[in-house]
């Protein structure tokens, strides 16, 4: 006899029930399943854009509450922008674990300070970081700036405080630290857009 | 989402069938291997989506990490270097539940509901119900169920029921930079593959082909190979699969004849015992020994 | 309960005991293990508190039936070699089944079928064990097809096993006098002096 | 990008060299991908590793690292012996026709004009003809000795194809092969697009590298087409942005160069920097330099800069020399800085030779550190073991960390690669006491102006005039700051032509930076960003996705560039009567007294094609430059080995030592020491970075963890056999400055090639890991890699570098 494999599961489907009709006594449970629940259904959708690489695709950012004044935004899932032309939605390995670099174990909270030669870091206010650094650029700055060349040319100019800045700012933070930079008479400074 | 309760086309371990009167578009992933790039992000989405983290493990020599299939890996790249007549080729295949037609675990699984197949095909394990005793994994002859070390349940891709559910695309099919994973019914899969056939056989991928295997009648993960010919040139993609017979035999006819047959000897005792009777101490021999008693 | 001091001692308190850790083991496993067997027994699992419950404790119990077997097995197991008159007996079972077991071979402790029924349980036990272990995911990992093939060998050896103890339960019903030795370890002389002969002759020295 | 991501896909051709766009850029690689679904458009890889974009690659040709030139150099060759190129293209829109000085010389590998001991050129003879007008002659027929074109196919005959074999490495058919692929684009209907990256530019010859690409393009006519151009897949998500609002030292936004000391006053620094048209009727777009820097320093000094104090030029400082970021180390390791910031910047992981770099930051005074996550720099001075052996208690550095705020926790724009500004919004606040970027500098500022007010100091006047408009000082606010970087009337602007019309009230944003004006009545802060934020509002957050051409131009997403210019030099895609040369891929057309078409038309709109004014506005010659004195190190680019090479001389100048790696690159003293020479490092080694890593910034993320958690290196299987190294053996890579250990990886994807008679192999070096981080704690790369820069970028070379390696 030729069975295919449809008729076998057939002959089997009809063997089980008939064996179960057979046994009765024991009813079988009520035929019910549910998938897990959408997570997103009411979270908070906000348009921006993956901080990696310079295709610079749109994201989508998930966060809990509905921005009220008491429910505390926290982002739950991050997946891609299918608005942005250039990806489409789509996102690449990185962009799609920026949830965890969001939420990486890693992430600075608050200043610290390590002191000459310690060991160790040591947490201090905003107002101690800033009062402390600021100590250090204006005697720095105060005792290395050069105003005038041998030639006698202004010059204004402080280079023994250098500036790396990030690739990964926004334009208005690249163009206000080049600003600040410039008034401050700063040159030796960088971004990676060599490295 | 309750009505998707009702929208089941199998329920493991149960003998009635499921209300099946509406009828849900078929869905299916297709994963086109030759415009995928490796990268990774299907693992990454799927476990962001899912809410899963797989342990950061080590590199044994290759670029698959993690290894294999875990309870906290739905799916992951395969990699393979084929050298063929001087030709290099690096065939990457992502792994994980093709959401069969005629699924193994779900025949094999013993607990009720614990693996559902939906209306759509999604194949779909529901944890809550999983008594974790590994069968779906003997079940399965592409190898994916995984049982948890930490909870003894089994888990797998689940094609993201729940975005699927509301009307979104799986995790891994929206991620996919290349567009190698796309997404939609089975219907659409099938004509976009025979698009992307024309293309490869252009290309002199004169065996480029569907895998879609009618050993599991069918699938709802299928692939576009360049070598539809030799499956197992990625990464040992199973040639022609279909539910082991041993799983077959042992979950098609054996058990309800069994069933029965365990039957049959209760009530043939019960009818040995009343028609013929008890098999009782002679009279004789017991009136015989009381006599010796008595002397 | 006071007994005819005549009665004959078949089993010691030991063996009785014994028996009965197996016996419950048994029943334990073969309602547990119903529970997978088929979807209609699966409500079965509830007397073990749920389907993972069971899952958990089917594999325990079975471990330590497979243990308290091997007691019976080594205590019993010189009692049960096969003789020519056991051979005669099974041939001639159909009689005995029949209800007309007067001219059936005179038999010793145990006649052929309770032996066949000894060896056949041994045989059964030791695959169940040996496929059990193959599928206790829990502790093992074995290839797919080893587990596959244990799944098989499992579910039709306890399948068979089943039947065979229902006749076994079932003999020892239908044979009037033989349950009370395994509950308090005597039988009557004449039930012994009807189905064991040779052993009542032993035992009595007639 | 001169093109950008979406446009990709109109490419009949994609060529994937000096860069691994699968990878680095998967979300931008989709188009390439539907090129070859929707235009059966074929990929091309040439990497000297058979990568993920090789994977999905119609074709593969291997090529040693570091041998680029060479390779397209042979291309040249080709397409010019072949007679392979866009005749009509190459003659009108480039300078092929121009004469060059007759003392031009190119002997034995070095230009005329070489000073061996300060390692440059004097670059006078690199020089046009000009007539007395003071315009370039031209020789139309091209034959002139002297022309362009006759000395470039000189210069390029050497480039044969056995010589190109035997420098590449690659198989001489599998060069050709690519060659007559190119070769196809010359139809004008027909174009190549190329993808690179770090692989070109991360050489001391970088900048040669990718010119001989554009050299290729020019000549096969794909520059300004849909489908074409030369594309720089550039790194973050905003260093196309970072790199325009120019955080150089050398740079003022907008790509306006820094006065130096010969600059001694405004006029000085102007004239210098604004070019005379060298052909008639040429835009000379550059002419308009004064406007752009007028501008700005309006924006920066506001009613402090007038024209009594010749725009506050002098509170500008003027630069000394040389700024980029390897002369900041070496400055650093010399000990002439006492201070120095690292905003979301890892120097310690990404700066050639960490030996160095870790040494110059243990002479500083104070390091800050601002960035949203433990990075390996901040910790520096901390012992990690053998991946950071250092004694805390000898540096004495004092460090500063300050917790700032990610891309989800703020506003503002990004723009990517393609030029495309884009504006986000902020989702959520930052972890503890984090802040935003802009307020942690806000605050750092203001601080220093309240002492400098109340203490004095030196020099206070340029902090002091600094503008600082912001309604909140401690927190100016993304949309402020955009709206000073697009800039605005201060008077009412003037149309020039009717002094009666008003073209911008005052006060009102600007929407053109042709609008802006060098007499102080605008004010912008980067003068290609003038219309970023017009009158009308933000048009970075324009979200309109239509598409009408089916082009993927998307003109009303974001805004791109210049005035929202998607192609660059578009006026190109169509030939001199304003035709395009693909109907089907129209840009830009002349129709009805106007150039119209789909995008913002890189010409003077009302420009009829009688006028001849050439596309390449820029250019005070109005053409493409295929030969361009502006580079540092020749003006047609030359093969010349890494620093460290694998070969003991330059078979193309196998007699002059001098030839053997760029000539005119910038070696410090004690680095030159440092390299390592082909006896004792016999293998070729490249870094580079993984698909499922962005740098060192996703060893924080645990999802990317897991996905490829522990480093390794790649080894082809000739090497590991020869070493007796199995894959998962764990390997220890030496180079002249330090060593690393790690997972040796071998593969099937690394073939050992035949270079110069000798069996090259190569050691693949992906960099991530390091001391900091929840992947698996590895050593940092670069560690081995050699400190020295490209001639004219000063980009680090980090591709071809020599190292040992072994079973550790």
């Amino acid at each position: 006899m030729q069975v295919s494999r449809r008729q076998f599961f057939k002959i089997c489907g009809a063997g089980l029930s008939g064996s179960s009709i057979a046994l009765m006594g024991f009813s079988p449970a009520p035929a019910l399943a549910e998938v897990r629940s959408f997570k997103l259904a009411r979270a908070t959708e906000t348009r921006n854009m993956c901080p990696y690489c310079s295709v610079s695709c749109g994201v989508l950012i998930y966060t809990t509450g509905d921005k009220s004044k008491n429910a505390k935004a926290d982002i739950i899932h991050i997946e891609g922008d299918p608005d942005n032309p250039v990806n489409r939605g789509t996102l690449c390995p990185k962009g799609a674990g920026l949830l965890d670099m969001v939420k990486s174990p890693n992430r600075l909270k608050y200043p610290e300070v390590r002191e000459a030669g310690s060991n160790e870091w040591k947490r201090i206010s905003w107002d101690d970081a800033i009062t402390r650094i600021t100590k250090h650029m204006k005697a720095d700055r105060d005792a290395n700036f050069v105003e005038k060349n041998a030639a006698g040319t202004t010059v204004n100019r402080w280079n023994t405080f250098g500036f790396l800045a990030s690739s990964a700012a926004n334009n208005e933070t690249g163009y206000l630290t080049h600003k600040i930079l410039r008034g401050l008479g700063a040159v030796a400074f960088e971004t990676q857009a060599r490295i | 989402m309750a009505l998707q309760s009702l929208d089941i086309a199998r329920r493991s371990a149960t003998t009635t069938p499921p209300p099946g009167v509406r009828q849900t578009t078929e869905v299916a992933k297709l994963i086109d291997v030759s415009a995928c790039i490796g990268c990774k992000a299907c693992q990454v989405a799927c476990m962001e989506w899912n809410d899963i983290r797989d342990e950061v493990g080590s590199c044994s020599g290759v670029y698959d990490n993690p290894v294999d299939l875990t309870a906290k890996s739905w799916t992951v790249m395969r990699y393979a270097e084929v050298e063929e007549k001087g030709k290099l080729e690096w065939l990457i295949r992502k792994d994980g539940c093709m959401h069969c037609a005629d699924p193994g675990c779900l025949k094999a699984c013993p607990a009720p509901g614990a693996i559902i197949q939906y209306a759509n095909g999604i194949v779909d394990f529901h944890q809550e119900n999983c008594i974790g005793c590994g069968y779906c994994v003997t079940g399965c002859p592409f190898n994916v169920p995984r049982i948890s070390k930490e909870d003894n349940k089994a888990y797998k891709c689940s094609l993201c029921s729940d975005r699927v559910a509301v009307g979104q695309a799986p995790a891994c099919a929206k991620v996919c930079p290349t567009g190698a994973i796309q997404f939609g019914s089975k219907e659409q899969m099938k004509d976009y593959a025979d698009k992307r056939l024309v293309d490869l056989k252009s290309r002199g991928y004169d065996k480029a082909g569907l895998y879609d295997p009618q050993g599991v009648g069918g699938t709802h993960v299928m692939y576009v190979l360049h070598h539809a010919d030799r499956p197992e040139l990625y990464s040992g993609l199973p040639d022609n699969p279909s539910i082991s017979p041993l799983v077959g035999l042992w979950k098609g006819f054996a058990k309800p004849l069994a069933t029965v047959a365990m039957a049959a000897v209760a009530l043939g005792s019960l009818f040995h015992y009343v028609t013929k009777g008890p098999n009782e101490v002679s009279k004789e021999l017991e009136d015989e020994l009381e006599k010796e008693d008595a002397k | 309960m006071i007994r005819n001091p005549k009665d004959l001692q078949r089993y010691t308190a030991h063996e009785r005991a014994n028996h009965w850790v197996v016996g419950i083991c048994f029943i334990l496993l073969g309602l547990s293990g119903l529970a997978f067997f088929h979807p209609a027994f699966f409500p079965l699992a509830q007397l073990f508190g749920g389907g993972v419950w069971a899952r958990i404790l089917h594999p325990f119990i079975g471990v330590l039936m497979t243990l308290s077997f091997l007691g019976m097995f080594f205590r019993f197991k010189s009692l049960n070699t096969m003789t020519p008159a056991d051979k005669e007996w099974l041939a001639r079972v159909g009689e005995m089944v029949n209800g007309d077991d007067h001219n059936m071979p005179e038999q010793g402790k145990y006649n052929g079928g309770q032996k066949a029924m000894f060896w056949v349980m041994a045989a059964s036990v030791a695959l169940l064990f040996v496929s059990g272990i193959l599928l206790w995911r829990a502790y093992f990992n074995f290839p797919v097809d080893a587990v596959r093939l244990g799944a098989v060998v499992h579910a039709a050896v306890a399948a068979a096993m089943i039947g065979f103890i229902m006749v076994h339960v079932y003999a020892a019903i239908w044979v009037k006098g033989t349950i009370r030795a395994m509950w308090y370890g005597t039988v009557t002389r004449a039930w012994a002096k009807q189905h064991h002969r040779g052993w009542y002759r032993q035992m009595t020295g007639k | 990008m001169t093109n950008h991501w979406v446009d990709i896909k109109n490419a009949d051709l994609v060529i994937v060299m000096g860069g691994n766009a699968a990878e680095a850029h998967p979300c931008g690689f989709k188009w390439v991908i539907e090129a070859k679904k929707e235009r059966k458009a074929k990929l091309v890889v040439v990497d000297p590793r058979f990568t993920r974009s090789a994977a999905v690659a119609d074709y593969y040709a291997p090529i040693r690292s570091g041998a680029d030139i060479a390779f397209l150099g042979g291309v040249i060759n080709y397409l010019l012996s072949k007679d392979k190129i866009h005749h009509e293209y190459v003659k009108h829109y480039s300078n092929a026709t121009f004469l060059i000085n007759p003392d031009f010389k190119f002997e034995d590998g070095i230009f005329s004009g070489y000073n061996a001991e300060k390692r440059n050129y004097a670059k006078d003879t690199w020089s046009y003809q000009l007539d007395k007008d003071g315009y370039a002659k031209v020789d139309e027929t091209m034959q002139d000795p002297n022309c362009v074109f006759q000395l470039m196919k000189k210069h390029y005959s050497r480039y044969t194809p056995e010589l190109v074999s035997k420098v590449t490495g690659t198989p001489k058919d599998a060069f050709l092969k690519v060659c007559e692929m190119m070769a196809e684009t010359a139809a004008p209907n027909k174009t190549m697009t190329i993808l690179y990256a770090l692989g070109w530019t991360e050489h001391s010859k970088g900048s040669q590298n990718i010119r001989t690409m554009a050299l290729i393009q020019i000549l096969l006519g794909n520059m300004g087409m849909a489908g074409g151009g030369i594309n720089a897949l550039r790194g973050h998500a905003n260093v196309q942005g970072i790199t325009d609002m120019c955080l150089f030292g050398a740079n003022l936004p907008g790509y306006l160069t820094s006065p130096n000391e010969a600059d001694v006053d405004r006029k000085t620094y102007l004239e210098k920097r604004t070019p005379k048209a060298l052909r008639p009727n040429q835009m000379n777009f550059a002419q308009n330099y004064p406007k752009w820097f007028t501008s700005l320093q309006k924006a920066w000094y506001g009613n402090a800069a007038t024209d009594k104090n010749d725009y506050a030029f002098d509170w500008l400082p003027k630069i000394d020399g040389a700024y980029d970021t390897l002369a900041i180390f070496e400055r650093m390791h010399q000990g002439k800085m006492n201070g120095f910031v690292c905003q979301g910047y890892n120097p310690l992981a990404s700066i050639p030779n960490k030996k160095k770099v870790g040494d110059a930051l243990a002479k500083l005074k104070y390091l800050v550190v601002i960035d949203p996550l433990t990075t390996d720099t901040s910790e520096f001075w901390k012992n990690h073991a053998e991946f950071n052996e250092v004694d805390s208690s000898k540096i004495q550095t004092e460090v500063f960390r300050l917790p700032c705020n990610l891309f989800a926790e703020d506003t503002g724009s990004f723009t990517n690669s393609g030029r495309v500004i884009q504006w986000h919004w902020k989702a959520a606040d930052g972890p503890g006491e984090s802040k935003r970027d802009v307020e942690i500098l806000a605050s750092l500022f203001l601080k220093l102006k309240e002492m400098y007010a109340k203490d004095g100091g030196k020099f206070p006047d340029a902090m002091m005039g600094l503008t600082w408009p912001y309604r909140i000082p401690g927190k100016p606010a993304p949309e402020e700051l955009l709206m000073e970087i697009n800039g605005k009337a201060l008077t009412d602007v003037l149309d020039p032509k009717d002094k009666t019309k008003v073209l911008v009230k005052a006060g009102e944003q600007l929407g053109t930076f042709g609008l802006l004006r060098d007499d102080g009545s605008t004010s912008c802060g980067n003068w290609i960003y003038c219309g970023s934020w017009s009158q009308g509002g933000n048009n970075t957050a324009k979200r309109d996705n239509s598409d009408p051409s089916g082009l993927g131009q998307t003109l009303n997403w974001g805004y791109a560039w210049p005035v929202n210019r998607r192609i660059i030099y578009n006026r190109a895609s169509a030939d001199l009567a304003g035709k395009p040369w693909d109907a089907k891929r129209t840009l830009l057309k002349w129709a009805g007294g106007k150039w119209v078409g789909n995008d913002v038309p890189d010409m003077r709109p009302d420009a009829a094609p009688e006028e001849g004014v050439m596309p390449f506005i820029m250019n005070p010659e109005g053409v493409a430059r295929l030969f361009a004195p502006a580079m540092a190190d020749g003006p047609f680019p030359e093969h010349y080995e890494p620093f460290e090479t694998p070969l003991d001389k330059n078979p193309f100048h196998p007699n002059n030592p001098k030839a053997t790696s760029n000539p005119a690159a910038r070696v410090y003293k004690g680095d030159m020491e440092v390299f390592g020479k082909a006896k004792d490092f016999p293998y070729v080694a490249t870094t580079y970075r993984l698909v499922e890593h962005f740098h060192y910034w996703t060893k924080h993320s645990k999802l990317n963890a897991v996905v490829q958690p522990e480093q390794f290196v790649e080894i082809g299987e000739e090497l590991a056999k020869e070493k007796g190294i199995a894959s998962g053996d764990k390997v220890k890579v030496r180079s002249m400055r330090g060593f690393i250990k790690a997972v040796a990886v071998v593969t099937k994807r690394i073939k050992a090639l035949d270079v110069d008679g000798k069996k090259v192999h190569t050691v693949g070096l992906p960099n991530h890991w390091g001391f900091k981080g929840v992947a698996k704690s590895g050593y940092i790369v670069n560690t081995l890699t050699p400190f020295v820069g490209d001639a004219n970028a000063q980009t680090p070379e980090f591709k071809a570098f020599l190292v040992n390696i072994e079973k550790a």
